[in-house]
């Protein structure tokens, strides 16, 4: 079906169907959800920290292929990162969704994958609500790191 | 493939050729248009009725004593007595509001907050959509009354046992329930409901969004006390839709919105409202809006319902078997008395990337809760998809839904 | 005999050949259109755009996830963006609603019954239209809030001094006036208004509904509180207006009316309610009416309101010098800013004569009240007539309502 | 001005301009008010009986030409009349003021001057009103002959 090629790629249907990063993190440092009442989707993150990087990532996701792909790719992009990365990454993921421009950056040879997904507006939220679960995550985190 | 299940006396391509839409190309496809239970295209009367209006005999309303302002007035509360007719009620007791939402809203707004008090009961049915759901939960929070969900059966019909209860102690004042549901389809037994209402000293209202669509609706013989619909829905102009209200409910209520042409007489101590219906038309009305909804009511008259009904009968059947044969997929809403709306699932695959695979070839179908969340749960379910049926959808379509339905799967077996 | 006073730049020709009802006869005359302040007439680009959604592009919008969904949302949004550039505001402060009307009741019905307590009270002027005062009547008598009128000069301006009094005991919470006059043509000072408001605490509405169409409106420059006009008097659409509201106050209101669209998740024990702008459009929204106030507003900026307000100045000037040359003629409202309505009374002459003599050659003009009872009697008056200018009004067509005066004058001299 | 001769006929200026049966009636056996809000239109009805029959009628009318002189000619008419050949005649004037037909009947030799309005919607108010007055200050009086 090469009419959705573009989004519905090999890379994405892959980690829809199993997902590398799924289960409830335990123990873990921080967590946080993300839903979408119009759909259901639901996503659960939680992390745990080692000297302030992440070291490692879990995601429960109830959702469509776009939004389960999209929590594990996260997965791999963040392992391994510091909060203002993890930042400015999903800051470059949220440029590309919406415009469909691929960062010139390492951690998006497979985030590349969801490129497609701009064309379908209506589907961002599904793409991008990882990604604001992650960032609620590590929010709470500074404020438990500060407070 | 399906040719020969053509509706007789009916002819399909015809019609399709009086909605301009329907020969657009999406995603270099024929576009296969089975949403319109969420909002119906337009045939080219009405399109032509409102140009008319605005380039030939345009001006506001009521207040104007010269040509174009009679002229408009005069085409405005003609579309008022053609949507009388086509209900079988009186002019004075129809109300133009902007959609069946608002319709709701002003009774409960109005009749709900001036004959409701605390301890006063509303019943609601589990297959409500939002807009006859969250009025009457606002109104319960700022006024005390009480709010009762009736049940629904398997199958999606009004549980009459549960009815029963609901009513049991005597405090319920309104039943409000939809005469069609947008996700199961079914049709609710409106002249049993009524009858059933009016027994124990309630007043019923009819979510008519759905059904006015699909058959005719004589309120006289089902003797409801409110009704509401939208014009987008009846392949009519969006801004404009019905309130129906039996002539002496709307004489005790209250205005709604305040304004200009909904007055008396107007001093700073204080103002006196103009009779039903324009007590209840604050403002300039979506006076094109109206002339359109007027032509929409005529090109579905001159079609006529018992064909419509018969068409979208077989569209349904059709559509039930087909996709009951697909594996993997499955339809919900199995009423006795069910219309042209198709909610289905297919297994592993969530229903937006059903909806989004569909696109793709061409084919628009709804994906979500339907504005019917509660529903949705109470199907175990968090969303599905939908395809819905209107005077131009072809077996040919459904066929096509069927076919991509197994492309969708195919894609996620890859 | 007036071509000379033509405002230079501004092809008044050629913007009446983009107005095809301009063209009609009446009673065998050529329109002379003069009743643009009750509702205007529309060009062809605000109708082709409505067409065209109906025609290529339609479908419910926000809640579909196929091309015709996604497309006709992005029009929708757009009109939105449309807006906001034309009030510079941000997007997120216009709300959709019917009308100005509408705009004002969502306020007093959100807002008002928030914000306002017993004892609190609200001031609009004596030049209002009804829209901006019977929703606060219906406050008060709701809400014992207290409503207050603040005087205007016999020149049709605000009463400063009185403003003072009305203030002094540091009750007002509100102050709703009207940006420009439908029946003096008076232009407020608003950013005057607005300051005078917020440095005593309380919030400013300004009733934009004849304003927005002659002048440009900077609601940031201004600092408004809130801001409602409707679409069908700047060459828009009807069923289609627009609140503006502060972001922060949007975000503190509760909603309007309940049902899809504006709710964020529904379970039956309560809902919870989308952002704004979102949370007070509940139901399908005029989508299409949407689309065509974006294509009016791109209509009127390519044209300027530099030249607009040029255009209609040198109308107003010529219109009044043109009535008061007249014996017997009396025109109304003398503001030192002011805009292009000319309320006028006939000795001897009923407003009612003077609007279907007026008609019978070709000339539209209103008579009445306009919506504004208690102004008419504040003037000593129970009736008046009123010509009303836009963008396509010729110094011509002044020169035919002088004419036909003096016609109506001779028909009661007989 | 030939095109408004069908409305502004010789005889509705003349008693527009100087109406015959205008004043307040002292001493009158019923009276009414009627009034159209939306242009401040007003008529006061005042009638004396004799046996049941009108013997005197005077009107109080603050109008537009169409609304005094529709008044005036209505006096003409019902004087010398009883209560139900009033709302007999009442009945044939709405009639002639929607549809423009001219009764066949001796008192509309002057009321017809008032069948033009039929092509003024907007205007058919202005001309009723007085007879609604009437109708009004006559259910006054029958309330009145019967309590
Ligand atoms: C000053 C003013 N405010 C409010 C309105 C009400 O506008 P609408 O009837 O479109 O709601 C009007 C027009 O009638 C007006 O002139
Ligand atoms: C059953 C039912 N009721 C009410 C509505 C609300 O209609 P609208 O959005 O036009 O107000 C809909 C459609 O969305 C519906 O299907």
């Amino acid at each position: 079906m090469s009419e959705t090629d573009d989004l519905y790629q090999a890379l994405i249907m892959e980690r829809a169907r199993s997902p590398h990063h799924t289960g409830a993190l335990d123990p873990f440092d921080a967590e946080a959800e993300g839903d979408n009442p119009m759909c259901g989707d639901r996503v659960r993150i939680r992390v745990a920290y080692d000297h302030e990087l992440i070291s490692r990532f879990q995601h429960e996701t109830r959702g469509c292929a776009i939004c389960v792909s999209s929590a594990d790719l996260m997965g791999d992009a963040v392992i391994g990162k510091s909060g203002p990365e993890i930042a400015e990454l999903a800051e470059a993921f949220d440029a590309m969704v919406i415009d469909g421009r691929i960062p010139d950056r390492s951690e998006f040879a497979d985030l590349r994958a969801l490129a497609g997904i701009h064309a379908y507006r209506s589907r961002h939220r599904c793409a991008i609500l990882p990604w604001q679960a992650l960032r609620a995550a590590l929010g709470k985190a500074m404020e438990y790191q500060n407070g | 493939m399906s040719a020969a299940v053509k509706s007789v006396g009916f002819d399909v391509e015809r019609i399709r050729s009086d909605f301009p839409i329907l020969s657009e190309l999406v995603h270099g496809k024929k576009l296969v248009f089975l949403d319109s239970a969420a909002s119906a295209q337009k045939p080219r009367a009405v399109i032509d009725a409102m140009v008319r209006t605005m380039e030939t005999r345009y001006a506001n309303v009521h207040r104007g004593l010269h040509w174009m302002s009679e002229r408009c007035s005069d085409d405005y509360e003609n579309a008022r007595d053609k949507v009388a007719a086509f209900l079988n009620v009186a002019r004075e007791e129809i109300v133009f509001v902007r959609n069946a939402t608002e319709g709701i809203n002003l009774v409960a707004q109005t009749f709900g907050r001036t004959s409701l008090k605390p301890g006063d009961a509303v019943v609601v049915s589990e297959m409500e959509h939002h807009a006859n759901l969250v009025p009457w939960q606002m109104l319960r929070d700022q006024q005390g009354v009480e709010l009762r969900i009736v049940k629904i059966t398997d199958a999606g019909e009004i549980d009459w046992d549960d009815l029963e209860r609901q009513f049991a102690d005597g405090r319920v004042r309104l039943l409000a329930v939809t005469h069609m549901s947008n996700v199961l389809g079914t049709y609710t037994p409106v002249e049993r409901l009524a009858k059933f209402a009016h027994d124990r000293g309630a007043r019923i209202l009819l979510d008519g969004a759905q059904a006015v669509v699909h058959r005719a609706v004589d309120l006289r013989a089902i003797d409801a006390d409110f009704y509401v619909f939208s014009g987008h829905k009846l392949y009519g102009p969006t801004g404009i839709g019905v309130l129906y209200g039996k002539r002496a409910l709307l004489d005790a209520m209250p205005p709604f919105l305040g304004g200009g042409d909904m007055i008396r007489s107007v001093t700073y101590a204080a103002s006196t409202w103009a009779e039903p219906p324009y007590r209840f038309e604050a403002g300039t009305p979506a006076i094109v809006e109206a002339v359109g909804l007027g032509a929409a009511i005529d090109y579905v008259q001159a079609i006529g319902f018992e064909s419509i009904a018969a068409h979208e009968r077989s569209l349904t059947d059709h559509a039930m078997a087909s996709l009951a044969s697909i594996e993997g997929v499955h339809t919900l809403g199995h009423a006795q008395d069910r219309g042209g709306v198709v909610a289905f699932t297919v297994d592993g695959v969530h229903a937006h990337d059903v909806a989004t695979l569909l696109d793709k070839q061409g084919i628009a179908v709804r994906a979500g809760h339907h504005c019917a969340e509660p529903l949705t749960h109470r199907l175990g379910l968090e969303s599905t998809a939908r395809a819905s049926f209107g005077i131009y959808t072809t077996h040919a379509e459904i066929d096509s839904l069927a076919a991509g339905l197994r492309r969708v799967q195919q894609v996620f077996s890859r």
